[in-house]
């Protein structure tokens, strides 16, 4: 059954130095907060997989958290670059980051066979392209019928998977509706799981006898945090605040317009400051 | 009277043009997302566009920013997961066309996005593929919108993010690809389609008030010209008025 | 974008001799009005697909339309034997009927693999048993990274995928909720496709943004059969009749009891006879 | 005072005992979705009952018929497809206990469910796996809820359809299974356990008025006891009533 806990409480509890860590949420319901948390307690070395590393990773390998990156799409999207990963590959700063790169069905493949327990992920896939010739990790196999070939990758089973989701109710089970991304597929495929929630409610409120429900006994950690996907969002919540990745071009540009960003914004505050944006309005 | 409009309009216009209302589109982000709702705002209402956040027949009021934005979700038919999106619907081959971008692109519509110089010592690290190297083989055709220039429209790709017609215009055929690839490539000079021979993209119009010299000029590699060249039909009234519309709307709505 | 055809047009233009046809519906939605036609329509030598043959395929082939039989549990759900494809198994009554037999799991990975335009299925199943030992489909393959081995089976592509829905609306999107089995993939699978519904309506009523929806485009056509799911049900609109399923045992048990009951409610009737099933008051 | 109970009765009752609160539990139709709803009404009311139409934790008022019963989905936290189901649920291993019957078994608890006589030429043809199969590997322990007698419990079965410990109870671990395999098999003479050495299900425990002769004389293969054998306790007055209950109530429903 899943624990409610504060948001520290999770991260010191289930995040380690050298983990690797899963961090969901296709645009919509990036878990920001639970972010903030781990660059507030300065895990290090962690091996961080996203398919859209999107801010949250800028911030999180731009404050050293990370010594790998795995990924598949690595800007701000529809602005431009995400400064802080480029400065960490062209520049190694703060430190070095290694980069495992693949495709977006590449990795939604291998988040699918995490979830389903096998080894590997197949898909008619990475086809007379060049990132094969510089990740070992894409391999073939050939069908016992027809013998064609097909691309492989390496089932995805992090150490701990952390989503953001709408709600849950007080036995721990956790509702997602409108874009749920591979967020299923994170916590499922995940050793350790931390789901931040807009709120916990006596009833989920699920719209639909199919609705996308994680049972509580397949979450670890349930967290209240209003707000806490923002400048992401929450169906039905607040919207994406796209004038704040506008902005982040500027901010996450130079060395230390960041710092003393991330000094003012994350470092010396807490996860109560995302309260405000869960006010925004509906999405 | 003749109506005033930029470079950039006439290649969202003529990319929309391209498209027909019974296509199911991949949208991708940016110049392709502009032109496929226009597409639906104009000439083809019932066009099925779907973004790879697992959004199903969306009509978004303004332009999504990201390719998740809460309005895709808002006016989907549906809204299935990220797996179920690349394994039932792209890679299942039920997407009419695709629509890429990119940073850089030869002469048979290979694309880069990934890296300019060395992979493992990038001179500039690119983005990445996301989900264009196999949008590339699993949508029936592709189109491609890019502004030219010569950093853009480069002789040799330092690295093939997706392929088009291969290195040398044969690769596609000879590993056995079954989809088209790109059959048109928009740009804000013309538009280009491969040589039914070579798969050498050849530019078959040139849009009002460009020259071939511009052309030239801003691509990488010697262009080649179709024997019969065409004039783009300029802007409508109703496609810059529609366009210039979603664009206000969107910036309005980003706050950007 | 799906077409709107009365049943007997559907299956005239659909179903064909000789075709490989899947009609799914796990327990609930099993398009059973459209196997009626197919037995009055007198089609031969199909390849039945089904996880659960359950009573429409006990029909079909009791009456001679199917040469084989694909599928991975032949009972009548609690209630004991599907004596019609007994007697066409030991005793070729009406007809000699080849089997093809699966687990459930391997079925419905095939299904998966179908939709999601693979060649095969793998799963970690079939391990200690003897089914592969009569089921040369069932074959190897080695993960690429860690040497494991997992059991494959051929995809399902079918010639002609038929289910049951809850509803269209006009433009022939159709809706499904409840227990959904395996019937978005045999749509997603199938050369053509026919989809039966209880109405036809202006507005979907998905009720989520999620709701499992198949869009026009994806059916061949579309079927207003109200009551067509009888004796399984439609969620929402009528329920199981268990006692049907009961009764089943005894009509299908000898021959000639079966034939009769199929020349007064099939032969001799048509797919209005199914309508009043859908009074039967909300499942 | 003592209550007048059914071999069936006590069969069901004790199977329902070994399940625990914080199970999660793949269940059989039949006699194991009685002993599981069972549980769920007395000791075990937070117990995840999950039938593989995708129903996740179910709470029937009425025992279904089929794996498939409406009941199951309306009373469900969520309903899945059956890909997920297999895939994401069972395959994935969440399950710690997969609730099983069959037509046959073993002394290794082996089942057969498929056929009686040679596979392809067939003297009773059974309705096959379903589950099963998966169900025996990838739960995290199996319990067998059986009913005895010589034509159910086989010294050799003509076909495994699902593997117990195997033939000769060594092949589970041989092949590196690491799920628990068959740790209980509830009857209505007794309850199995397998010998820690050799796997062979063992008596561990009779339920009340049942003799040793009884059991020998209701197993195919000569059975062993265990060196201390429990005396079932007998049910009590809450179980039968619970038991009754729900068994009344969905006679009523299914109207048979």
């Amino acid at each position: 059954m899943a624990k409610f806990l504060d948001l520290a409480s999770a991260v010191e509890e289930m995040v380690h130095d050298g983990d690797v860590l899963a961090m969901e949420g296709f645009t919509h319901l990036i878990p920001f907060a639970a972010g903030h948390e781990i660059i507030r307690q300065k895990r290090r070395d962690l091996t961080l997989i996203r398919m859209t590393p999107d801010l949250i990773y800028d911030q999180m390998i731009g404050m050293g958290c990370a010594s790998k990156l795995i990924f598949s799409w690595g800007g701000n999207p529809g602005v431009g670059s995400t400064h802080r990963i480029r400065d960490a590959v062209e520049n190694q700063w703060p430190r070095p980051l290694a980069i495992e790169e693949h495709s977006h069905a590449a990795m939604a493949n291998a988040y699918e066979a995490g979830a389903a327990n096998l080894p590997f992920a197949m898909l008619r896939g990475y086809i007379g392209v060049d990132l094969p010739k510089v990740n070992p990790q894409i391999r073939k196999i050939t069908c016992p019928y027809t013998g064609e070939e097909l691309a492989t990758v390496p089932a995805i089973r992090p150490d701990v998977g952390i989503v953001h989701a709408l709600r849950a109710d007080r036995e721990g089970n956790v509702l997602l509706e409108g874009i749920t991304g591979c967020q299923k597929e994170v916590v499922l495929a995940s050793k350790r799981t931390i789901v931040t929630v807009e709120e916990v409610v006596d009833d989920l409120r699920a719209s639909s006898p199919n609705s996308v429900i994680l049972p509580s006994w397949t979450v670890g950690a349930v967290v209240v945090v209003p707000g806490g996907s923002h400048p992401s969002y929450a169906h039905g919540y607040y919207k994406r605040d796209n004038s704040f990745y506008i902005a982040w071009d500027k901010v996450s540009r130079e060395r230390d317009t960041f710092l003393a960003w991330m000094e003012e914004n994350v470092m010396s505050k807490g996860p109560d400051a995302f309260a405000v944006h869960a006010n925004g309005g509906a999405a | 009277m003749s109506l005033s409009y930029k470079p950039n309009e006439m290649m969202t216009i003529a990319a929309a043009r391209a498209l027909r209302n019974d296509d199911v589109c991949f949208v991708g982000i940016g110049a392709p997302s502009a032109a496929c709702n226009l597409a639906r705002l104009t000439h083809a209402p019932q066009i099925t566009l779907i973004y790879e956040s697992g959004t199903i027949a969306t009509k978004p009021n303004v332009l999504p920013l990201s390719i998740g934005d809460g309005e895709l979700c808002d006016t989907a038919l549906t809204t299935v997961s990220v797996p179920e999106m690349f394994r039932y619907w792209l890679q299942g081959g039920r997407m009419t066309v695709g629509f890429l971008g990119g940073a850089q692109i030869d002469r048979f519509a290979n694309l880069n996005t990934t890296v300019v110089g060395d992979y493992h010592n990038p001179k500039v690290r690119l983005p990445g593929g996301g989900g264009a190297p196999e949008i590339a083989t699993n949508c029936r055709e592709i189109f491609i919108i890019m502004a030219m220039g010569k950093r853009a429209f480069v002789d040799k790709l330092p690295f093939i993010t997706s392929m088009g017609h291969g290195p040398t215009g044969r690769e596609r055929r000879a590993l056995g690809v079954a989809s088209k690839g790109p059959t048109r490539l928009i740009t804000d000079y013309c538009i280009f389609e491969p040589d039914p021979e070579t798969q050498e993209m050849t530019v078959v119009s040139i849009h009002p008030g460009a020259t071939r010299e511009e052309i030239i000029e801003n691509c990488g590699w010697t262009p080649t010209f179709a024997a019969s060249v065409a004039e783009t039909r300029a802007p409508d009234a109703l496609e810059l008025e529609v366009l210039r519309d979603i664009q206000a709307r969107t910036k309005a709505a980003h706050g950007g």
